[in-house]
């Protein structure tokens, strides 16, 4: 697995994303607001990549994000408040135990072969279901639960920033084995790749399982960042679907199209939100439906796609061009 | 806190009358969505959203002229427009695309009409001051509120005249032809362009239809859709593709998991019963309780 | 080559799309540090000085210039309705207190200078708005954010930069976490639940009815938790039977079920805990369903008897109740003399929102020239201000703020909590044909008596 | 020469219809061997069936004597029982040299074996390195099928069906696909059923043509043999020879 990441261009990768995170950093620490603003953007950006293995490289339309990220929140939550284990094992808990929830729900599905918008339907269902059943043990939608193991912003962008690298690298490392590419081909044609041998039950349930560990594990900062555990905020399809379709616009499988679409869109849209709420709210959201209505009709491969017309533009007009992948 | 209803046969039974009323018109809300999945295998993920934007109309022109029928009117007639507008703006370059593609579309869709509604109507729900029937009516041992009976009614009305329109008319066939094979109807001679763009427009009145008795018993916000979405989506996955009898059957069946879950669960818990029926039957039936195709 | 131009024509708009939008936001970007709606009546208070940063101990004491007061309130989302009105108000105290009461005199007429933000609908955003405020604006004192969970979220922020927060939050457990410079002089939560039941049974006894079982009914947030279990424990101690005690979500679209639940526990009165439109919804379908019982009083928020519930509803909340933090109809020189004025201004009765807001903002004007009197050298030190707030003991006779509030009395305790907090009761009631809310208790105003039971 | 693939009285029915009828056919080791018959006789259901798309409502189906009824695709594949598509089903967003790779890694587990062993097949099939990296969105109709078959024979298979493969062709490429075709059975041993309802091509292609009509096989034989016999001529009057 690590051989295969020593792959072109990986190490250029790796350091460019670290510089981005570092120069972020510096641009904005004096401010914590801004800090904050960047650790969130950093947080979805690493929850994006995650979706990317089971919706970018698997092509299932998954929109449980928010929930498997409860689920991993409410565990080591309540692992490292109230039984007080390290805040690392409990995360490490928290996404098992969100991981083990993925496999009990994904196996009968994929047995039964629920596909397509069914599969997208069936995973908003159970964000849905966890939403009502959390609310129903736990009792208010708002239940307080402070979570304070990470004492200043700068503590937390860095936590957050080390999450965003990790599942960066294990982007990296699926996109390049055997699993990423018979997930390709699971997401190309599902009846081909089994024709052609690849289990594709058995990988779709390994990427759904591998997401809904990195998303579980995640939740845990997710807390941290809020303050608290609300469970309203956790089992939310609205912010699933809004993962989904950062996702979606950074182009199914590609990882620096998932990244610049985390960064620039939700950037912009969160700005926008943040300064312009109270003229027009929900421009951010606007944003998004017309970007992907756009590239909906024009470009359906999202930014990867208008990166690839550029590149053949550039071409064409026979200018000296960088890299070309 | 939550303290759950004893058993009680006369709960169920209220439950279950007032199911069947909410059903109705869970029923005839689905019905668009149904017949554009079917017709134009186009998947919707806007529908809900649709309907919520409808509401506001319903709900500003019948505030604004003081009659519920103008409202209906009016209402009917800009999103017949709105209808053909959008298919022929944003359906018409996804047909026959990958559903992923189909999906991203609406969600977009769905996602610029409820902020659009946000940005103009702002968060808070709102409500018709005055509806048509407010006062309770008594059947028998029942009493009901007039306003859900009067929707109840319409709203079965209108499926069964969907049904019929269907089966009978010569669109409603042509239609059902382009659903079955859509190349076989270019060669007899349908202009399946114009069916789809007829259909969706259909799809879109029916839901409009829906939305002005939504406001004759309940409140709109911007958020209304994403609740409509979801549940109009799961009617027609039980509902199978199988005809108008297929969604009013499993309209019912939502209708009664609805209210009996708010009585037996607490109402917030509801959603439990339903979305896990939804689940269960995608697993064992993928075809819908009552799906022929 | 049709399709081509198409296409490319529909790229150029999405990269036009987004250039704006980034334009737009790189507007506000540079646009000056507060880009909320500014007011159009807040008097010029020194507009080419620098924001300065009082709470920097400087050797020489100079004069307090001006005093930031930031307000934190969901002014979009679900509970804008709140948010906006609390920003009138806070507003219209704001040039009271400059001009007319001119500024803070032991600080040598300091003025106050208003900074307000958005806290969105949700903690997480109510986190951000507070970490804005704070690092950009320098706040003395900051008042916010209606929403418990909101607030909850921003105390965590105020605490840490150790500002004071004057909530106008009602949850119990705001003042119960050790926080050291949060005060509300607001009724808490589960306060509003009593008094509706006591107000009940009171009214009850006079008018010679009999009440024994209840029905307890609330959203399944916190505030509505700790309201219902106020009004649960109240009836528990007044020997009266609670027949079932139903939670709801908050998007709920349908009480038909619930309205069955209450039809067969068959209880007396109702107690509900209504924000909004689920107040409006339930009394709709109340109506529609042809029950009856004695009585139906709403217990916090204020989604029987605010106007917009009146509006939206119409008939169906005529003689319901609902307790108020406020008392618009206090007989006070100063309680009228601001309800009018918010009258004059906004041409509508203030609610709970702008009440609340109303008496802190003036808590926050006494505490000033207090913190002035004890602390000349350095007022604006958040452990002086701490001490200010404490050492208030305020009533009708000494203050304008305990005018404006509805026992007339505030004096904070430890935890922040005013220890003679009290809520009141407003009722629906049709005069001259148009439906308003009038109070009730516990003495109703000038003219008016409770409608009890209800007809 | 020993029976490679057997089915026995395979049946298989869609709703009324029933698509295959008790099929007996059997292909013996190292042979090309043609399945023909007209639209809808059921030739690629059988293939459906075998292969592990469809599960046969009645019979069985027995590869190097092993009952396989019912297998699921990937295992079929993995035990050397490999496939084109009639409609071919191409991976638009993986360049030609992934989408085959992605086969060669069902056997070897190392990606850069993998890739020369792609690299390999493809070069046989005459694709040069410029359209091995080609997005599988920007090929021909052509290209795509013998992407297909290189997916196909990159797992080594035992047994191939190729699924109307010159369907489309100009008889130029019908030309180079036989011998083609025939290369890859003599190099890389792979037993080949080839199911077409060109007659030219599989007559020039196979060393023995069975024929299906109405979910039934009619005749089987060698290439002459099924010429002359009486029923096949009825089935395909009116078309050319």
């Amino acid at each position: 697995m690590l051989r295969s990441l020593r792959r072109r261009g990986l190490y250029l990768r790796l350091i460019g994303l670290i510089v981005l995170l570092a120069a972020m950093y510096i641009a904005f620490m004096t401010n914590k607001y801004y800090l904050l603003f960047i650790t969130n953007l950093v947080f979805f950006a690493a929850i994006v990549l995650a979706w990317n293995i089971i919706g970018g490289y698997a092509g299932q339309l998954d929109l449980g994000t928010t929930g498997y990220m409860g689920v991993g929140a409410i565990v080591s939550s309540i692992l490292s408040n109230n039984i007080g284990l390290h805040p690392l094992i409990s995360i490490i808990l928290g996404g098992l135990s969100s991981a083990l929830l993925a496999g009990a729900i994904g196996f009968p599905m994929f047995r039964f072969g629920v596909r397509e918008v069914w599969y997208a339907l069936s995973t908003a269902a159970i964000v849905v279901i966890l939403n009502n059943a959390v609310r129903l043990l736990i009792g208010p939608y708002e239940y307080y639960l402070r979570v304070r193991p990470i004492k200043t912003y700068d503590e937390l962008y860095l936590a957050t920033s080390i999450a965003l690298v990790l599942v960066f690298l294990l982007n990296h490392a699926v996109n390049n084995s055997r699993l990423g590419y018979y997930l390709k081909a699971i997401r190309e044609d599902e009846l081909a790749a089994e024709a052609i041998g690849v289990d594709t039950r058995r990988y779709k349930l390994l990427a759904l399982m591998i997401y809904a560990f990195i998303v579980g594990s995640l939740g845990y900062l997710y807390v941290v960042m809020i303050g608290y555990f609300y469970t309203y905020r956790f089992f939310d399809t609205g912010i699933s679907v809004s993962i989904a379709i950062l996702g979606i616009i950074g182009g199914l499988g590609s990882i620096e199209g998932c990244l610049v679409s985390a960064f620039l869109l939700r950037g912009v849209g969160e700005y926008l939100r943040t300064s312009l709420a109270h003229i027009i709210p929900g421009l951010h959201l606007l944003l998004y439906g017309a970007v992907l209505i756009t590239l909906g009709v024009v470009e359906p491969e999202g930014i990867p796609g208008i990166a690839r017309r550029f590149t053949t533009l550039l071409k064409t007009t026979k200018r000296p061009m960088g890299v070309v992948k | 806190m939550f303290e759950p209803t004893a058993f009680d046969l006369s709960a169920i039974g209220t439950g279950v009358v007032n199911g069947l009323v909410l059903g109705s018109l869970y029923a005839l809300a689905s019905l668009g969505l149904a017949l554009i999945f079917g017709v134009l295998d186009i998947i919707n993920f806007a529908h809900g959203d649709i309907l919520m934007i409808s509401s506001y109309i319903v709900y500003l022109v019948a505030l604004s002229t003081g009659n519920p029928w103008i409202a209906l009117l009016s209402s009917l007639a800009l999103f017949a427009l709105f209808g053909a507008g959008v298919y022929r703006g944003i359906i018409h370059y996804v047909l026959g695309k990958e559903p992923l593609i189909q999906i991203a579309i609406t969600v977009g869709l769905g996602l610029i009409l409820q902020n659009l509604a946000l940005a103009l109507f702002r968060a808070e729900p709102r409500a018709l001051p005055s509806t048509l029937f407010p006062y309770p009516l008594s059947i028998g041992p029942l009493t009901l509120s007039a306003n859900r009976v009067f929707v109840a009614l319409v709203s079965i009305i209108l499926c069964i005249l969907v049904h019929y329109y269907s089966t009978r008319t010569k669109l409603g066939l042509a239609s059902r032809a382009v659903a079955e094979n859509r190349e076989a109807a270019w060669l007899m001679g349908i202009n399946v362009p114009l069916i789809y763009m007829a259909t969706f427009t259909i799809g879109v009145l029916l839901t409009t239809t829906a939305a002005f008795l939504w406001m004759q018993i309940g409140p709109v916000d911007p958020y209304l859709g994403t609740i409509f979405g979801l549940l109009c989506w799961i009617i027609v996955a039980l509902g199978g593709l199988g005809g108008v009898a297929g969604i009013i059957a499993s309209g019912f069946i939502i209708g009664v998991l609805d209210s009996l879950g708010s009585i037996f669960l607490t109402p917030s818990g509801k959603y439990i019963p339903m979305y896990i029926a939804f689940i269960l039957t995608i697993w064992f039936k993928p075809r819908g309780l009552f799906g022929r195709r | 080559m049709e399709g081509v131009a198409t296409k490319t024509l529909a790229i150029v708009l999405a990269v036009v799309v987004v250039l704006v939008a980034i334009g737009i936001g790189l507007y506000y970007m540079t646009a000056p540090p507060a880009p909320t709606p500014t007011t159009p009546t807040t008097p010029p208070t020194t507009p080419t000085t620098p924001p300065t940063t009082p709470t920097t101990t400087t050797p020489t004491p100079p004069k307090v210039k001006e005093v930031v007061i930031g307000l934190i309130e969901p002014l979009t989302g679900k509970y804008a309705v709140f948010g906006q009105e609390a920003r009138q108000a806070a507003e219209l105290i704001v040039d009271i207190i400059n001009n007319e009461l001119g500024g803070i005199k032991s600080m040598g007429g300091a003025k106050l200078k208003l900074v307000v933000v958005d806290a969105g609908g949700s903690p997480d955003e109510a986190r951000i708005a507070a970490e804005k405020l704070i690092s950009e604006n320098h706040p003395n004192i900051v008042l916010g954010a209606y929403i418990s969970r909101m607030t909850a979220a921003v105390a965590e922020v105020t605490e840490r930069e150790k500002t004071i927060l004057v909530m106008d939050a009602l949850v119990d457990d705001l003042t119960e976490r050790g926080w050291q410079y949060v005060f509300r002089a607001a009724p808490k939560a589960s306060m509003h639940g009593a008094s509706a039941v006591d107000f009940v049974l009171d009214s009850a006894k006079k008018a010679g009815v009999e009440v024994k079982r209840v029905v307890i009914l609330n959203e399944d947030s916190v505030f509505g938790t700790y309201v219902s279990n106020g009004a649960h424990m109240e009836a528990i101690k007044k020997g009266i039977e609670v027949a079932n005690h139903i939670s709801y979500p908050y998007d709920i679209a349908d009480f038909s079920s619930i309205l069955d639940t209450i039809k067969r526990s068959n209880p007396d009165f109702i107690i509900m805990v209504p924000y909004f439109s689920d107040g409006v919804l339930f009394a709709k379908q109340f109506a529609e369903s042809g029950m009856k019982v004695k009585f139906i009083a709403g217990a916090g928020g204020c989604g029987f008897t605010d106007p917009d519930s009146i509006k939206a509803a119409g008939e169906a909340v005529l003689y319901y109740t609902n307790t108020y933090s406020f008392n618009p109809y206090r007989n006070t020189e100063w309680t009228k003399k601001v309800v009018s004025m918010f009258q004059q201004r906004y041409g509508k009765l203030p609610t709970e929102a702008g009440g609340i807001i109303f008496y802190s903002l003036f808590v926050v004007y006494e505490a000033l020239e207090k913190a002035g009197q004890m602390f000349p050298d350095n007022p604006l030190n958040p452990d002086n201000l701490r001490q200010a707030f404490l050492s208030l003991d305020l009533n009708d006779s000494n203050s304008i703020a305990a005018q404006l509030y509805p026992s007339g009395r505030i004096k904070f305790a430890p935890n922040g909590d005013n220890l003679y907090a009290l809520a009141v009761v407003l009722q629906v009631q049709k005069i001259n044909g148009t439906l308003t809310p009038v109070l009730v208790w516990p003495e109703p105003q000038p003219g008016v008596s409770v409608v009890f039971p209800r007809p | 020469m020993s029976t490679l693939l057997e089915t026995r009285k395979l049946t298989k029915r869609f709703g009324g219809i029933i698509a295959v009828k008790e099929v007996d056919f059997k292909v013996e080791k190292g042979v090309i061997k043609g399945l023909i018959g007209p639209n809808g006789s059921g030739k690629t259901t059988l293939i459906n069936c075998i292969t592990g798309v469809h599960r046969p409502d009645e019979g069985r189906v027995f590869f190097e004597s092993r009952d396989i009824t019912g297998l699921p695709p990937h295992r079929a594949a993995k035990i050397g029982v490999a496939r084109t598509w009639q409609i071919v089903r191409p991976f638009k967003k993986m360049t030609v040299l992934e989408a085959v790779m992605t086969s060669a890694l069902i056997r070897v587990k190392d990606l850069s074996v993998a890739r020369s062993e792609a690299v390999d097949v493809l070069k046989l099939l005459g694709f040069t390195e410029e359209l091995m990296n080609r997005r599988g969105s920007d090929i021909t109709l052509v290209q795509h099928k013998l992407v297909d078959l290189a997916r196909a024979i990159v797992l080594k298979p035992k047994l191939l069906f190729i699924d109307e493969i010159a369907a489309g062709l100009r008889p130029v490429e019908v030309e180079g696909l036989i011998d083609l075709l025939r290369r890859v059975h003599r190099e890389l041993d792979i037993t080949i059923v080839v199911v077409e309802h060109l007659m030219t091509f599989i007559m020039k292609l196979s060393d023995e043509i069975a024929v299906m009509h109405e979910g039934q096989l009619i005749a089987e034989g060698s290439p002459e043999e099924v010429a002359k016999n009486p029923r096949v001529v009825e089935v395909y009057l009116g078309m050319r020879v």
